[in-house]
């Protein structure tokens, strides 16, 4: 789950990074109250999950309420990157001397958390490490050891900080080190971390994204999900605890098992068509779960045909076959369902649906023969 | 001999008094997999259909010889299994177990690896050495001996490809399901590592997904020391940029991690590459046809 | 360094461990005063660094005031196996239902702590070793791992804690565990571990030791300290940091290295001799800190005569002679001293000698004759 | 070829611009021992009389090859030193560092030893191969090349067989200082191992000291694979019950760790134990001359 900036500051602050005082706004009348709240300039930037905020006009600096509502005037509802601005985030300015970057990710391949530190920040890290490998310190942290003082002064080393400035920014790496293991994140960015004119540090920005199986255990970090910016679809089946992706086609895809769905949409786009969605209804074959699963696929409303594709290990196909059944019982199905059943009572579960003869089940053996069909009925129905 | 699953299996199972860890653990025990002992702490003394419960991992390797772990708890205690069995002295840990944290699953596989303890997944099915053992949730029924070794990170699509193999005749000696999360205890490489010292395995068919760079490292070592044939099935090659299709490991990054990217990796090797299980299934016919 | 039950209990205290509320008492008036501010019957217990206090008469328990006093007054000054009682801890008494044992102990053979539990408390750990080994549970903990659930089940399931008691009896081992870490304990001993009447669980005793090597982090233990208890050249050393430990006999023994210093006492029995103590100079050769020693070695009255073993490695004997001379200016010495230097420039330290001819100096060759002199020289003076 | 201390010893050196660092790496370096580099954070850049130095191990490993580390810094920044070492790729770490924390050093042990890094000490005088390399503060003027390894507990305890041994004629393949702490990351089986796989070493001389059981352990280790004779020393006939004789390590708790009971079990396994050093020197002697 990705975090807006105030959430990440939120969180750095718990952790004893200093961040600017800020204030979250919804509304113009918000953003005024909160710069006339905080005093003095303040800054405007828009909350979106994407980057690129300052290019695309989400980040204002003013001097005053007046001001910071005329900002927020013009930020609220600005689309950067294809997200719209719905909230706020106003804060005090600060007088920058130097922008560094530091950040951790996890770095799956090395199976360690990475760390990056650069002098070169309030940039692009990507061009920094395209145009400036040399400048950008990278370390990986043996998880065992996890994050010690000579992994503070090797980063350091490497990026060229200055020595008298290595026990304040050692210091704030390994706090954010810290707040990367505390929250389970996957990525902590705090790009730029500025150096202020009287010398102090503060983090100036903040991007993060958790670990979505750890929020059982951060009452505080799932809160904060934005449940009203999500996808309507995305949103359901997160809670109805199904994997589901949107994509942009119309042929609507479900099926047991995350790898047989990703090879599902691949074979539908190998036959022409194109996908609606990712869909996993996992291993249960309740008629409750595939109603649902079902009513989720059907409700985007650009999907004109449905293939659902089930190999049957553990969940044998006679009982998906009931549970479809039973399922269209209670669901009205507005375009016509493409059923693959194979593997373990394949013969069974094919059989119960051909005598229930359900007009809108086509049943066929293969994977490639349903996704043939599938992508032939989304045609017909545009 | 196949491998991790075999004759020398000496299976406890962490959490056998669960629904989930009862059903498979009989299951297993069905196929003739030897399931020594299971652990439910609290409930020694007590059995499933003759299986005995310890309080505690140590106990049954203390009492009941077990040396190969199946974990089948719920992900908040997982990872703590896992790290119990391996202090227990098991050398084989099988964790099925979605969802398990992956700042946890740092931890513990850090902890396994240097101490040479085996780890497989988590969320995985398990590893199958058909007419042999089972220890997981692979469903042996779709699969029969045969020469061929089948390492996935995907449970259904192993079946899939393993029916498609079976259709045409062909078997494996084993099925080692590696697990679809970021941080998994063994890689292809591991696999391949594994096949390649098997005697019984002659081919091997690999199948991965987007997300990461376990193929593309698994394709430079198939060029440096991996002599037996290699076939691969990528799938996610229509999945989008930064989502997370289903399995917490299958995301494409940036640009890395693209189904497109391993399958030029692969095919750079030498390593023929199926765009569909079907497809695949086909290319590994031949291979052994033309043997 | 060892702690005294009640110093161990505010370590217990401050780690969550439950302990009954107590006070520490010097004098019989103490005594008083802390049995009328805790009220009801207390338990009145001698403070020494020794076990055997209750069969010793040290353990009593008192209705009130007058009797606490009664028993301050048979307990103060009160020998237990050679420990003088100077100190009391007065605590409440608690209604007592079962008693266990649990302790972690330091383990160097196996390089881990070791944890051991018992249902049969209160009495002397190495009986129930011995008569009931199956009744005592033990379980090495992984310091790469720290103590986890799995081990408290491991070890209350061994020890034969029932089902229902496991949860809070594994709260408590986490805890002691706790404390033998934060504290860089060498031992923590809670016997008896008590199950009140009401069911709930408190550290009855406590019997720790911390690592005198970690006494720099933790300025509370460090300043637990019984200054008062110490043998009078033991503290003297302790405060010039040299490593002394007192023996019986009347040959004073230092030199360089415990290893050597070891072998010299060692040889001195050989020859007939008995070591009046170990004295490490460590590697320095000032005549400060070989004055010290000496100062130190003759302040026991018992030494008759003095052996100063040398073997010169990166130390230069010529230089350990020089220090040697410097000290014998401020340093008056009434006991003869034998002189061995080998190794480095043991030529020139040897001549420096001869030629100083200072008549309380005998000057020898081989660590083997310089015993048997100092033995004899011992010997001639008694 | 000796061990630990060798020809292709690179050594860097932790803590370098203190003054103990300084005057060992030099007289290391004066010796023959190849001293690539030192090491103090907040020194990169500077240089110890021509040995660079770095901020990091990791630079001295990137940019100066070393392949193994002196640790000579104070007790409380040492078992980060060792784990630094450890992190940076570095084989073999020698610590003399004295008055380290028991618990860190828990710590330490269990992170290098599954790792397969070796480490010598703490609180030990390092390792010298006569003739070929000294890292550490052994004094290399008291010892000469020749045929018998040398492992011991206590520093100038070695010197003084050594000496005994060098007035007999006699010379050293290695002297190992293992160390007098309690938690030390190289045992006295660890030395025989080195020392039985060792071309140039001919006999062995262990010298312990009363506390712990490594002398029981390895008399038992000496029984099952050491072919090579062994002679030993144990100090402490006379310490009593308790007291901690200057070492860490060097003490009797309860009746365990006497050295009656070391004597015992080493004469036990055919091992001839010395009761004083010059006693110790005389059997090698013998047994050199009997050869």
């Amino acid at each position: 789950m990705d975090l807006y900036e105030h959430q990440g500051k939120e969180l750095f602050a718990k952790a004893g990074i200093p961040v600017a005082a800020g204030r979250v706004a919804f509304t113009v009348a918000e953003a005024r109250a909160a710069a006339e709240a905080l005093g003095g300039r303040v800054v405007v930037k828009s909350q979106v999950l994407t980057g690129g905020r300052g290019k695309a006009g989400g980040v204002k600096v003013v001097s005053g309420p007046d001001e910071a509502a005329a900002a927020a005037e013009a930020i609220l509802g600005l689309d950067i990157n294809g997200h719209i601005t719905r909230r706020l985030w106003i804060e005090e300015a600060v007088a920058i001397d130097r922008e560094y970057y530091a950040s951790v990710t996890f770095d799956r391949a090395a199976k360690m958390p990475l760390m990056m530190l650069t002098t070169m920040g309030g940039m692009d890290v990507e061009a920094v490490a395209r145009d400036h490998p040399d400048r950008l310190a990278r370390l990986h942290v043996d998880p065992a050891l996890g994050f010690r003082g000579f992994h503070a002064v090797q980063l350091m080393s490497a990026a060229g900080i200055p020595v008298d400035e290595r026990k304040a920014v050692g210091a704030m790496l390994a706090q954010i080190y810290g707040v990367f293991v505390a929250e389970d994140a996957m990525l902590v960015e705090v790009n730029p971390l500025v150096i202020l004119d009287d010398g102090t540090l503060l983090a100036a920005d903040s991007k993060m994204t958790i670990d979505d199986n750890a929020l059982f255990r951060h009452a505080d970090s799932s809160a904060m999900r934005d449940v009203a910016a999500a996808d309507p679809q995305e949103q359901a089946a997160h809670e109805a605890d199904l994997a589901y992706v949107k994509l942009d086609g119309d042929v609507g895809i479900l099926g047991n098992g995350a790898g047989l769905v990703m090879s599902t949409v691949d074979v539908v786009a190998q036959a022409g068509g194109r996908p609606a969605n990712f869909l996993d209804v996992g291993g249960g074959a309740s008629a409750e779960k595939i109603a649902t699963a079902l009513g989720i696929v059907l409700s985007d409303e650009k999907v004109k045909s449905v293939l659902f594709n089930i190999f049957g290990g553990i969940t044998r196909c006679d009982e998906v076959a009931k549970g479809l059944l039973g399922a269209l019982e209670t669901t009205a199905v507005r375009a016509p369902i493409v059923v693959r059943l194979d593997g373990t009572n394949d013969v069974e579960g094919r059989e119960l649906l051909e005598r229930a003869a359900r007009p809108e089940i086509t049943v066929e053996k293969t994977m490639l023969e349903a996704a043939a069909t599938a992508v032939r009925l989304a045609r017909e129905a545009r | 001999m196949a491998v991790i699953a075999t004759k020398d299996t000496r299976l406890v199972v962490q959490g056998i008094t669960g629904r989930e860890g009862t059903f498979h653990a009989l299951r297993n025990r069905d196929y003739g997999t030897n399931v020594v002992a299971g652990v439910t702490p609290g409930r020694a003394g007590q059995n499933v259909e003759g299986i005995p419960v310890f309080d505690s991992v140590a106990d049954a390797v203390a009492k009941a010889g077990a040396n190969t772990s199946l974990v089948i708890v719920p992900p908040r205690f997982a990872a703590e299994a896992i790290l119990e069995a391996a202090d227990a002295g098991i050398e084989q840990i099988i964790c099925i177990t979605e969802g398990i944290p992956a700042h946890d699953m740092l931890e513990v596989y850090h902890y396994v690896r240097p101490r040479g303890i085996r780890l497989l997944g988590p969320n995985c099915p398990g590893a199958l050495s058909p007419g042999i053992a089972n220890i997981g949730i692979i469903p042996a029924q779709v699969f029969k001996p045969g020469p061929i070794g089948l390492v996935s990170r995907s449970g259904t699509l192993t079946y899939q490809i393993g029916g498609e193999l079976a259709a045409k005749g062909l078997g494996n000696s084993t099925i080692i399901g590696i697990g679809g999360d970021p941080v998994i205890g063994t890689s292809f490489i591991d696999a391949l590592d594994l096949f390649q010292a098997d005697d019984d395995t002659e081919f091997i068919v690999m199948v991965g997904e987007i997300g990461g760079s376990d193929e593309e490292a698994a394709a430079a070592v198939i060029a440096e020391r991996i002599t037996k044939p290699v076939v691969a099935y990528i799938a996610g090659f229509e999945a989008p940029v930064g989502k997370t299709m289903g399995h917490a490991g299958a995301i494409i990054s940036g640009t890395a991690g693209t189904a497109a990217a391993k399958k030029e990796a692969l095919e750079a090797r030498g390593v023929p590459v199926g765009t569909n299980p079907t497809e695949a299934a086909r290319i590994v016919a031949e291979l052994v046809a033309g043997r």
